[in-house]
């Protein structure tokens, strides 16, 4: 079991490619670093998928599979290792890691192919990579959060990689600020945990929740609060409300990155680390309850921002926080498997939208505003179709990908939350008429652009066989858990279930229910039936008539201009919070209380001191009689003293 | 009132009248004159007191030499009238009435501590036994004046010469 | 009936120094002022010997001539001070004297002469030989400061030295006839014994007139306002020897009396305190604002003196005054060397008639004379009580013999005005160091005589320093054989 | 025990390298920086024995050397290190030489002062981190202050004469309270029958309550040692000499400051004011923490907004220092491991951060953050590793700044989860001036003509910042190297603490076992002076 | 009989009486004057005690002031001779260029 064994290979063969490239690739040529960059993911999505085979063969006592490699901190009673271990959840998480990973970092080959900053991108995404596998390898919390710093820093990188833009380095710098304030509670939530559990190991720390007595709601007990903490971190990581706000900044970065990070892997980051402590957040229902609607209002708040969003990448990109809100509106109604099923199919279909909308952009030459095309469907046929599958996916038809995994969530969430339910159904048909409105905004229609000044062309064969490959995963990668509709074994589910043992009540609930097939089968239909509507209002809005939606913008115009303007929330987290903090350091921390009253202080000692000196040394006038009156002075206070009072 | 009393009233009122004069007039030859006044008066206080040796160094060295040295420089600097400049408003306001005030307290707690002392009789010292005690208990310091005129001689050796002397 | 052979030997150092004194007087008109350099030979030799005569006293300790002289370990100590003090002001102060066309020969004279009195300041165990030692010193000093006699501002240091000290001096003697009064004796030892027929108004107003005259000495508030003006007004050599010797020996006195006399203990107590908070907050802050490097020493030596107070007040406040009276003595010795290297260092660069010795003028002198610069930062650094230099070790005494004696109020505040100082100390450093200097000034080669001077101030600063032990241990002794 | 001189020569060899640089030409500055250089190295060198020889895990100070000095009061040499100075001792001897080595172009005038000031200062440091004795260790601490003086004041830039009066004055402020408190503290040991200056004396006394003193002494004696303390480390509000100390330094002041001088004071913090006076440390801990925890969010705060590049990293530096006498005051054995680690590492990635500043200045002569932009293209190397550094000090982990303040905040959060939450704060704001600022100077496109055609790093420079990287990464894996070796002295500290309340009368019979033969133990408290006497 | 106490209140009196000229008077000399006085009336004190105790010290004492005092003014007048010349005045307040 060579991989198995050697577990540390997994991250180290991206690091190393990380490292090679970024100390050397500076003065080589950009074959060669890409051939670094793809062998080292390669053989890494190679051990991955040997180490799947090795891992269906390991018997069930030996999972999760842990290797501990040496302590990294251990002070005064507390210790953790650098540890890494393998269960269920870490292989569907490698392999969507490393699969799709390594897809884009074929696709960048084509993609970046012009840029001069070559090496250093394939350095960064290599490094991204070697994070996001730490994070999903990580045996305890603190591990787990290398990783999920890391990915953070990667990301900054990335997001700032064209550094000469303002805008690039500005979202750079948000998107780390904001996960970072996440941190605060992730790492608030880890300290507690320690607290609480003496370790930060999964290995102790779930099964000692899980044998916790559960939280009521309304008493507010430590898993609760580690577990809402935890979300507060999850929450900044995978771009829910309030924290969203990066995610559509982060578009800034190169359209393989933002399919790699913040579509695919590193945003579902947080849906993964809740996943993993869902033995906390079992016994912490509160937590639970607002993970779910968290995530439900993301899900639909972001949707409704994504319906009108011109460029291409930002609808994309609303769309991505308004399915991370599913993935925790799953987690949220306790059904973590199927929230991470929607993270793996949605890596895929998304995975492919970024891609797909990178070859439109680059068959563009860098337009991004989708008012600014239409009618490229037949320039760009391979882009076309992979992007209709993806299309069809996200929209949720039956059939495609998301339609199992969203289907899967919204179930759930019926049983447990009926409004939640509804507020999801109403987001999946947002979500289809947004889509398809990118669709038709882009492929279909009229040409909106001078032909003569871009030369529209296909994309180049290695950013096309990512494409056709993502769309066939795209496509059929919902099946492992369809079967649950036709009463038959979910693969998918079971083959988590022993890590969400505990949480056994969903499916419990499925068999009760059963008798009422027939009102699921309605339940099921309705995102359907609404993602049809969307199809239809896209169509009837784009293709049909494509007046109607000046029309109607012109005539909601306050609406329009809210959701236009994203709710204008990041002009609130300026106006609110941002600039009077920086006017408060600037004009009352720094200019008021440090140089005013500090150093006022201090240098007022100094004048102080200077000026009775100047005073004393007035008492010295130069004049003899002056002197001896003070001699006098002294010599009748003295004698008047002694003579009164001592003695 | 004894004889001696009055005779002592006198002299002190002749003393402080002198003093007084000393401050009051603006002539400094006029004070140097005040001062002879209270000096002389003081050698008959010494006389009462049966200090006549001291009584007779008084009128010759302080008298006789240090004031005559005293007018002679006045005369020699042809120091005129005192200017009234009052630059020190420290000595006018603080130091005068502070000397007014140390007076006062000096003068009554000495009086009050002195009142019960004894009263020995005016004996008249010899100066045989002033002298053996000068010479005998008192020669270290009587050696170390000789040296202290010695100073005295030096700086005024070297202060007063001009300075084309050599 | 001459006194006995022992006296003599008790009283080595002074003869020595009279006999000197008295041999430079002479031959000072009889040798050509080209080759005055063999005067100032011959005060050295003098000194040197004095000195040597310190030995004597050191093996015939005890009392000499009825009592009011006294040959002690304590008298030793300050005699080897202020001699030291003489021969080094002397040293230093010779090619000053070329330079600036005065006499060696008076000037030696009136140093040894001064010296001699203080001398019998440091051993005096009677007032009135306390008070004529006193006499000596000042009237060779009044002297002395008015040596540039051509200079305006020398006769008008002298005639303000001369007038306030005369003034100080007779409320010192009226105190010394109050006490005499008041206990029969001027005698120290006997003092301390009588009881029964003291009187204890006209004791303690007599010492309170003591102490006045004393406090004058040593230039402590509010009897300091004569101090900057005589330092600044008289030659610098002169200043050297000024602000040491004869502040030594007061202080000796006042820690003899101190002592001795067991009614003054708590009758000062007050009076020091209060006096050494005046002296280092008027010295520390007049100084801050001080521009002419000489007359900024003078303020500082005003603080430094209101630092020995404490250790005085310490010895005050305690039925065990060793403590108090060791770190006075260890004090005044590394406030001696430091003063004087100080200021013979600004003799040397003020330059002829002393021009330049505002701290501007010292801009630069880093670049242009760093070994001055360096030995200059170094007695600035010893007064600002920089570890490793005597002037720390000096505090840490003064620091130990206070909260001894619990002062510690007493203690804070010297810590707070040990910081004020260091303000303006660093200040020249400052100007030494970091600026470029304002105009253009001639550098003169440092003569052999100040460069040994300094050798021996500046090696002595850093020894007393790093190796107080004999030093110390001296004090010490001192300070337990003094009754 | 096998006596050694490693320390004294440890301590020593620095002024040993002054007096031979003192005998070059004073304008052969070739030799001068070499010279500087190789003494710098070699006592690197022989620090790095100290670390080979050092046994981890043993309690009590190793390499001790013990001398009689001055026996009146009785003063000792007495030097050796625990696992708390150790890395101090080899941080010191690792900033110098790269000190010497930033230093080497930038400083052309009167490069022979420059050099002994800094080698002088080794010495002090160092001095100040291997002292057992409170007076050596005090003697140390002041010493140290005339070389940083010259080196701001002397070497320093516009406002460097202020700066430099304002740092001594300052710190001179603190310090003679604290000569005071430490001579009380003679007294009281005196008092009790053994006076001795000794720390491991004292503080075996106290534990065994052989030395007893009444709680408001205990507060009093505390408030004097910490006020010196918090000045030099610096603690919120006493902080406002650093900004202009770091900002008008030449660079190896500002990294020998940052590195390790603001480490004295937490590290006074440690020994001293924890195990002398730990009821006195626990009454005013609350006080403390708050005034630390607003030193980390204040000090985060106002060094977003700086407009000197050098001035914020020295805010930085009192947002970090927060982190760590926070640590220490959570009295939580993880805390103040971790306080000693964040005192290393701010050490270095603070030093590496000044470091690049410094290289940015010898190329513009500036510090304002306006005057870049845009220098990640013309200086690559130079960006990337203050990117590098920048994450350091931002905490992010596998950098040796999260190990650090990870361990403060588990130690205190174990105690005070309050205070850990809010200090947590700091990690965010950390990222945003740190990054703030960064982007402002390295990205973006080239707004003035004078960065365009700026030069990389050359090797002498890619030497020093790659060295400070692999350090960074080495203290952000390996970090039980450390922390192995000072876990001992943590114990001892937190065992200093639980020592029964002195004051608690009836602790005093343990008189039949001194703790230490101590000379001249007999000496009563007030008859000193006369014991010294007879015994000559 | 004289009590003591009166020659000492008068001498305490003529000390202040010297003090009060010294504050107050403005010529060189007259101030030197009133220190004289006052010396004055220190051996008056001096006497007077001497007489109270018995004693022949007190005596000897004046002797050494009176030589002191001697001293002293061949001193003081040196000086300000050498103060008029250089100065032309004998105005202690306009002898002030020393000061602050």
């Amino acid at each position: 079991m060579p991989v198995l064994t050697y577990l540390w290979i997994l991250p180290l063969l991206p690091l190393l490619g990380a490292a090679v490239n970024g100390i050397f690739g500076r003065s080589w040529n950009k074959s060669i670093v890409s051939a670094v960059s793809l062998s080292s993911t390669t053989l890494a999505f190679i051990a991955a998928v040997e180490l799947v085979r090795e891992f269906m063969a390991l018997p069930a006592d030996q999972i999760p599979w842990t290797r501990t490699y040496f302590p990294w901190i251990s002070a005064g009673g507390f210790r953790a290792d650098f540890a890494l271990q393998v269960d269920q959840l870490t292989v569907v998480m490698l392999l969507v890691v490393t699969g799709v990973g390594w897809l884009i970092h074929i696709y960048s080959t084509g993609y970046m192919h012009d840029d001069p900053g070559y090496y250093r991108f394939f350095s960064y995404l290599n490094l991204f990579m070697f994070f996001m596998l730490l994070l999903v390898l990580a045996a305890n919390y603190l591990v787990m959060f290398v990783g999920w710093e890391g990915v953070g820093l990667c990301s900054y990188l990335l997001i700032g990689f064209f550094f000469l833009k303002q805008s690039a380095t500005n979202a750079g710098n948000k998107a780390f600020w904001v996960n970072r304030i996440g941190d605060f509670g992730f790492i608030l939530g880890v300290l507690l945990i320690f607290r609480t559990f003496g370790t930060l190991d999964f290995a102790t720390v779930l099964p000692k929740a899980a044998a916790m007595p559960a939280e009521p709601v309304g008493q507010s007990g430590v898993l609760t609060t580690i577990a809402l903490l935890l979300f507060v971190g999850a929450a900044g990581k995978s771009a829910q409300l309030p924290l969203y706000v990066w995610l559509p900044d982060a578009m800034e970065g190169p359209t393989p990155v933002s399919a790699l990070i913040h579509a695919a892997t590193m945003v579902t980051a947080g849906v993964y680390m809740v996943a993993r402590s869902h033995a906390i957040f079992l016994n912490a229902p509160f937590a639970m309850q607002v993970v779910a609607f968290v995530g439900c209002v993301t899900a639909l708040f972001a949707a409704t921002i994504g319906l009108v969003q011109t460029d291409i990448k930002k609808v994309l990109a609303y769309s991505t926080v308004s399915q991370l809100g599913y993935m925790f509106l799953a987690c949220g109604v306790g059904a973590f498997s199927a929230g991470v099923f929607h993270l793996m199919t949605h890596a895929f279909f998304k995975g492919l939208l970024f891609l797909a909308a990178g070859s439109v952009i680059h068959a563009m030459g860098g337009e991004q505003d989708m008012r600014k095309m239409g009618g490229l469907r037949k320039k760009i046929p391979w882009t076309f179709w992979t992007m209709l599958m993806a299309t069809l996916a996200i929209a949720g038809t039956p059939g495609f990908s998301g339609f199992f995994s969203k289907d899967e969530i919204l179930l759930a969430a019926q049983r447990v939350n009926t409004p939640l339910w509804a507020l999801g159904v109403l987001t999946a048909g947002l979500t289809s008429f947004y889509m398809f409105r990118l669709l038709f905004l882009t492929f279909f229609g009229a040409q909106r652009f001078d032909e003569h000044h871009v030369h529209v062309h296909e994309s180049p064969r290695s950013m096309l066989m990512p494409l056709v490959v993502l769309a066939i995963l795209a496509v059929g990668g919902g099946w492992m858990a369809a079967p649950l509709l036709w009463g038959k074994a979910n693969y998918f589910a079971e083959f988590l279930s022993p890590i969400f043992v505990a949480n056994q009540e969903a499916p419990a609930a499925a068999a009760e229910s059963a008798g009422g097939a027939g009102l699921l089968q309605a339940l099921l239909g309705a995102p359907v039936i609404a993602g049809l509507v969307g199809f239809f209002f896209a169509w009837w809005f784009y293709i049909r008539s494509p007046e109607t939606p000046r029309k109607l913008a012109a005539s909601l115009a306050a609406l329009y201009k809210l959701l236009y303007g994203k709710y204008f929330i990041d002009e609130l987290y300026a106006a609110a919070i941002v600039r009077p903090l920086v006017w408060i350091s600037d004009n009352i921390l720094w200019h008021v209380v440090d140089e005013g009253v500090i150093d006022g202080t201090v240098n007022g000692v100094a004048r102080v001191s200077r000026e009775s000196g100047d005073r004393l040394r007035q008492a010295s006038t130069g004049n003899i009689r002056t002197y001896a009156a003070w001699i006098l002075m002294g010599v009748v206070v003295f004698t008047s003293l002694l003579l009164w009072m001592v003695g | 009132m004894t004889p001696q009393i009055a005779v002592f009233l006198v002299l002190a009122a002749m003393a402080v009248a002198g003093a007084v004069n000393l401050i009051l007039q603006r002539h400094p030859i006029h004070s140097a004159l005040s001062l002879i006044v209270v000096m002389v008066a003081l050698a008959g206080l010494y006389l009462l007191q049966g200090a006549e040796f001291i009584a007779a160094v008084q009128i010759i060295v302080y008298g006789g030499a240090i004031m005559v040295l005293f007018v002679f420089v006045i005369m020699l600097l042809n120091a005129g009238e005192e200017e009234r400049t009052n630059l020190s408003r420290m000595a006018r306001y603080v130091g005068v009435p502070l000397g007014v005030v140390f007076l006062l307290e000096v003068a009554y707690w000495i009086g009050r501590a002195t009142s019960h002392m004894a009263q020995s009789s005016p004996q008249a010292v010899s100066t045989r036994e002033l002298s053996t005690l000068l010479f005998r208990e008192y020669v270290f310091p009587f050696e170390l004046t000789s040296f202290l005129i010695l100073i005295a001689i030096l700086g005024a050796l070297v202060l007063a010469r001009r300075e084309d002397s050599d | 009936m001459l006194p006995p052979l022992q006296d003599l030997y008790r009283i080595a150092p002074e003869i020595v120094l009279g006999a000197f004194g008295m041999l430079v007087m002479f031959l000072a008109p009889i040798i050509p002022k080209s080759r005055h350099g063999v005067l100032s030979a011959i005060s050295l030799v003098g000194a040197a010997l004095a000195l040597a005569a310190t030995r004597f006293t050191a093996l015939y300790p005890g009392a000499a001539y009825s009592g009011l002289f006294r040959a002690d370990a304590f008298s030793l100590f300050v005699h080897l001070i202020v001699i030291g003090v003489a021969f080094l002001a002397i040293l230093g102060s010779t090619n000053y004297l070329k330079r600036e066309d005065l006499d060696a020969g008076e000037f030696c004279a009136l140093i040894l002469f001064a010296t001699a009195g203080m001398g019998v300041m440091a051993g005096a165990q009677e007032l009135l030989t306390g008070f004529i030692g006193l006499e000596m010193s000042s009237i060779a000093s009044y002297i002395l400061a008015s040596y540039r006699r051509e200079a305006p501002k020398s006769n008008e240091a002298a005639m303000k030295y001369f007038l306030l000290g005369s003034f100080a001096t007779a409320f010192f003697l009226y105190g010394i006839a109050l006490v005499y009064g008041a206990t029969g004796t001027t005698h120290l030892d006997l003092m301390g014994q009588a009881g029964a027929q003291t009187s204890a108004t006209l004791l303690k107003m007599g010492l309170g007139l003591i102490f006045v005259g004393l406090a004058f000495k040593v230039a402590a508030a509010p009897f300091q306002l004569w101090t900057p003006d005589v330092y600044e007004g008289a030659p610098a050599p002169v200043t050297a020897m000024l602000s040491t010797g004869p502040k030594a020996a007061a202080f000796a006195l006042a820690l003899r009396i101190l002592a001795n006399v067991d009614a003054a203990g708590p009758l000062w107590f007050w009076a020091l305190w209060a006096v050494a908070v005046m002296s280092m907050f008027a010295g520390n802050l007049g100084a801050i604002v001080q521009t002419n490097l000489k007359r900024m020493l003078a303020y500082s030596s005003i603080a430094h003196a209101g630092y020995i107070l404490v250790a005085l007040a310490a010895a005050a406040a305690t039925d065990h005054p060793e403590a108090g009276i060791a770190a006075a003595l260890f004090y005044l010795v590394s406030y001696a060397l430091v003063k004087l290297g100080a200021f013979l260092i600004v003799a040397h660069l003020g330059g002829v008639g002393e021009r330049n010795v505002e701290i501007e003028d010292f801009t630069g002198l880093a670049r242009r004379q760093p070994a001055m610069a360096a030995c200059l930062s170094l007695f600035l650094l010893s007064l600002l009580g920089l570890p490793v230099l005597a002037g720390f070790l000096g505090k840490f005494y003064v620091f130990n013999a206070a909260l001894e004696s619990n002062l510690i109020w007493l203690a804070i505040l010297l810590a707070l005005n040990s910081v004020i100082g260091a303000y303006y100390y660093l200040r020249v450093m400052v100007a030494m160091y970091m600026r470029e200097p304002s105009k253009p000034i001639a550098t003169e080669p440092v003569p052999w005589t100040l460069a040994v001077v300094l050798w021996i101030t500046a090696a002595g600063t850093i020894y007393a320093g790093l190796f107080p032990t004999r030093i110390i241990g001296f004090a010490a002794k001192a300070a337990v054989n003094m009754r | 025990m096998q006596q050694t001189f490693i320390l004294t020569v440890l301590t020593f060899l620095p002024v040993a390298g002054t007096l031979a640089l003192l005998l070059l030409r004073s304008d052969d500055h070739l030799w001068i920086r070499r010279l500087a250089l190789i003494t710098a190295v070699a006592e690197f060198a022989i620090s790095l024995l100290l670390l080979r020889g050092f046994e981890a895990g043993a309690t009590g100070y190793q390499f001790e050397e013990f001398r009689a000095w001055i026996p009146q009061p009785p003063i000792h040499y007495h030097l050796g290190v625990d696992g708390l100075s150790l890395f101090l001792v080899l941080l010191t001897t690792l900033l110098t030489p790269l000190s010497i080595l930033a230093s080497w172009k930038s400083i052309d005038q009167r490069a022979k002062g420059f050099f002994i000031s800094l080698l002088v200062l080794e010495t002090g440091v160092i001095g100040v981190f291997v002292s057992l004795d409170l007076f050596l260790f005090f003697l140390f601490w002041e010493v140290m202050l005339i070389p940083m003086y010259f080196l701001i004041g002397i070497w320093g830039h516009e406002r460097r004469i202020y700066a430099a009066l304002k740092f001594v004055l300052y710190t001179m402020f603190g310090s003679i309270l604290m000569l005071v408190a430490i001579l009380w503290l003679y007294r009281i040991t005196a008092t009790a029958g053994y006076p001795t200056f000794d720390v491991a004396q004292i503080q075996m006394m106290l534990s065994n309550g052989t030395l007893t003193m009444p709680l408001r002494t205990e507060m009093l004696l505390f408030g004097a040692f910490f006020l010196a303390f918090a000045i030099k480390v610096p603690l919120f509000p006493l902080h406002t000499w650093l900004p202009d100390a770091h900002t008008e330094a030449p660079t190896a002041g500002s990294v020998m400051l940052a590195g390790v001088l603001l480490k004295m004071g937490t590290y006074g913090m440690l020994r001293f004011c924890l195990p002398l006076f730990p009821e006195a440390s626990r009454r005013f801990a609350p006080e403390i923490a708050v005034l630390a925890i607003i030193g980390i969010i204040y000090g985060a705060l106002v060094a977003m907004v700086q407009v000197d590049l050098k001035r914020l990293v020295a805010y930085s530096s009192v947002s970090h220092l927060g982190f760590v006498v926070l640590g220490i005051f959570a009295f939580h054995a993880i805390s103040i491991q971790g306080a000693v680690y964040q005192m290393l590492s701010h050490g270095i990635s603070t030093g590496a951060l000044f470091l690049g500043v410094g290289m940015l200045y010898d190329r513009r002569h500036t510090h304002l953050i306006k005057e870049f932009g845009g220098l990640a293209t013309p200086m690559p190397v130079i960006a990337a590793l203050y990117l590098f550094a920048c994450f350091a000090s931002a905490g992010l982990p596998m950098l040796n700044g999260f190990v650090g303040e990870f361990l403060i905040l588990a130690g205190t959060f174990q105690k005070h989860a309050a205070w850990a939450s809010w200090a947590a704060l700091g990690v965010i704001f950390s990222a945003v001036y740190l990054l703030w600022s960064y982007q402002r100077v390295f990205f973006g496109s080239i707004t003035q003509d004078k960065n365009g055609a700026l030069p990389d790093a050359d090797w002498r420079e890619r030497g020093i910042l790659f060295l400070m990287a692999a350090v960074i990464l080495w203290m952000g894996i390996g970090s039980t190297f450390i922390t192995r070796r000072t876990e001992a002295a943590t114990q001892t500290i937190m065992q200093l603490m639980q020592r029964p309340r002195a004051y608690d009368a009836g602790g005093s019979n343990n008189m039949d076992h001194p703790a230490m033969p101590v000379n001249g133990a007999n000496a009563a408290a007030s008859g000193g002076v006369a014991n010294l006497v007879n015994s000559k | 009989m004289v009590p003591t106490s009166y020659y000492l209140v008068l001498s305490a009196v003529l000390f202040g009486l010297g003090v009060v000229a010294f504050v107050f008077k403005r010529n060189i000399i007259t101030i030197f004057m009133s220190i004289e006085l006052m010396l004055n009336a220190v051996n008056l004190a001096f006497v007077a005690f001497s007489r109270a105790l018995g004693q022949l010290q007190g005596q000897v004492f004046v002797f050494f002031v009176i030589v002191v005092a001697a001293a002293e003014a061949a001193v003081g007048l040196a000086i300000i001779i050498v103060i008029a010349r250089n100065r032309g005045t004998l105005d202690v307040e306009r002898v002030d260029s020393l000061k602050h």
